[in-house]
């Protein structure tokens, strides 16, 4: 079956996007197909780079980076939430006259649209968030 | 098949399980995971809401949800099915569509 | 709001698409960027149904002023909603009800049904997004 | 001058209010804040519970929070006082200490 | 835990410092860095006293095992607050007891009190950080 | 009087960092001494300099900065906290070799100890969270 997610929480802060990634997994290795990730609200947060949690500990973005290598996976960052909170790529600093930029790898900027054509196109939807 | 639903907030302290049994329709099912797990446990002063539920749904718990919070050894509510990742995934392509109580 | 990058040339069935709005406005901004969410989504053409029910009915009331606090007032734009075709907004008459208000407080015109009507209309979508 | 206890959720959805007015000695001050606000709010389902903390303590609403939703002209609760923010750092400074119920 | 630019030699009294822990572990990060808080905070020598209501008692319920959801246990380093000489860990009796536990369920032992003592330990506080 | 304010939510996603530059300016106005601003949690993300809200909006970070500008503020944002989020200043950066920073004007980056300072030295710590 071909499933979307949506996730709407930043990493660590709340257990949406670690929810999130175990049922991606899970799927995937059930042989199901996922259309793709979107990340909306803080779960923007998920696609940067600039994290470095604890060693002891999990690192989300490196995991969504993992499985997007692995598996093919498209995972997008809302473009306009993204703008609110910061999470730029090369494209979008440019644009907007930053400095620099923050995406980690296996992560596009996109609009919203995306979301909609998740839901139109995939035979599920789900939603992880607070 | 119909609808399921996924409550994941504390019974103790949000009120989204409370909706969620409100507008499930009989015949759909509910999963409790995160922080929704401890709805699932017996003895607790929420457990009759998910009791009163078991007759019309099928309920649902997300296992390593409950190991974390070291809930896997108490008493869950009669009824209630534990399911793991897989079995999550499972639930979500039985049922029509999916309904987050966030 | 729509950028040229998006392609709303999208192949695929007509759906019904269900946004559910339970929280209340600027507390959290699950409001605003849902919102944001049905304004893009209205560009698609797909079957379009907004539920607001628990603190999502505070989202609608009107005379909001957010002056003071230093946020934008969003809930002009509930009234733009018709202009992009978005004309399904049913609200939870208990939901109302048991915080005193009633269609009359809302910025705009609603129907209002009964948490059992509520409860089916949920049961007839085919994607639900909640926020 | 006893505590400063701020709540800054909606009554509806979270129990943070039940959990300040049961550990609000008599005599503290209750400051409904943000989505709070709706706990100040007449002829509601959950005004009951506003009511019954009136007598033992002195309970204030942040007028910019209720203007904000729409809510600047609907009845309060009698004994209720509306405050803005510089009245929110007064409140913070008279009493010895503030709690956040979050 | 503690780094080379933390000044731990701090002017000012000794204070009454809570840390009121009200919510479920590992569903959010509050439980989390509310500890790291404390351990940080033991180094200042202060009159530190941690309490659990409501979820908050959930933290410290034994047996916990995060290895299926991926996170990691924190539950362990309860056990080492001792050992930073934060040896004040009171338990309420009414959140214990509406959740179905006991002190036996708990990773550390704790005085258990009433709601009403409790109330009353919070006022005697000068500080009170709730995340 | 001496105030410290703890922020612990991001910017736009929850009311607390509006709330808490509010009550900090009425606080300034009044006169009272702002000691400290303690960003914990994810209210670190009050600190990035990449952010971009719409223009009809207000842009929370710039709010922080000018305050700290014109009052001479300590914008702190917690170290430990910024590392799993991705705030980083350029020595953080260069600690944890990433290839750029995003730290807002106005901020820094420091020790949980400068919450526990600030708790010490004001005559009251006030949170804002959720």
């Amino acid at each position: 079956m071909k499933l979307s997610i949506l996730v709407n929480e930043g990493p660590y802060q709340h257990q949406a996007a670690d929810t999130a990634i175990q049922f991606t997994k899970a799927a995937l290795e059930k042989g199901h197909e996922i259309m793709r990730v979107f990340f909306y609200h803080d779960g923007v947060n998920n696609g940067t780079r600039f994290g470095v949690p604890p060693q002891d500990d999990r690192n989300i973005t490196e995991q969504w980076t993992a499985l997007a290598k692995e598996h093919d996976l498209d995972l997008v960052v809302c473009i306009a939430a993204a703008q609110r909170r910061g999470i730029l790529d090369e494209n979008e600093a440019k644009r907007q006259g930053k400095d620099g930029d923050n995406i980690a790898e296996g992560f596009r900027i996109s609009g919203l649209g995306q979301l909609i054509e998740a839901g139109i196109q995939s035979d599920r939807l789900v939603v992880f968030g607070d | 098949m119909a609808m399921l639903h996924t409550v994941n907030k504390s019974p103790f302290e949000r009120r989204s399980l409370d909706s969620c049994l409100r507008h499930a329709v009989k015949g759909s099912a509910i999963l409790l995971i995160e922080d929704g797990i401890y709805a699932a446990i017996d003895g607790t002063v929420v457990a009759e809401k998910i009791k009163s539920a078991v007759g019309d749904h099928k309920v649902y718990v997300l296992g390593p949800d409950l190991k974390a919070r070291g809930m896997g050894d108490h008493k869950l509510v009669d009824g209630i099915e534990t399911v793991d990742y897989a079995g999550f995934v499972d639930l979500v392509t039985e049922y029509d569509k999916v309904q987050s109580w966030l | 709001m729509s950028e040229p990058w998006e392609d709303d040339e999208l192949e695929g069935p007509v759906r019904k698409f269900m946004y559910v709005n339970r929280k209340a406005p600027y507390g959290t901004i699950y409001a605003l960027e849902s919102l944001e969410v049905v304004l893009i989504a209205a560009a698609f053409e797909q079957d379009v149904t907004l539920a607001f029910l628990d603190d999502g009915v505070y989202q609608i009331v009107k005379g909001q002023d957010t002056e003071e606090i230093g946020v934008k007032n969003f809930s002009p734009i509930y009234r733009a909603l018709e202009g992009y075709d978005v004309e399904k907004l049913f609200v939870e008459k208990e939901s109302l009800e048991s915080r005193g208000l009633t269609a009359d407080d809302l910025v705009v015109p609603v129907e209002v049904i009964s948490r059992e009507q509520m409860a089916d209309l949920m049961e007839e979508q085919e994607v639900i997004l909640s926020f």
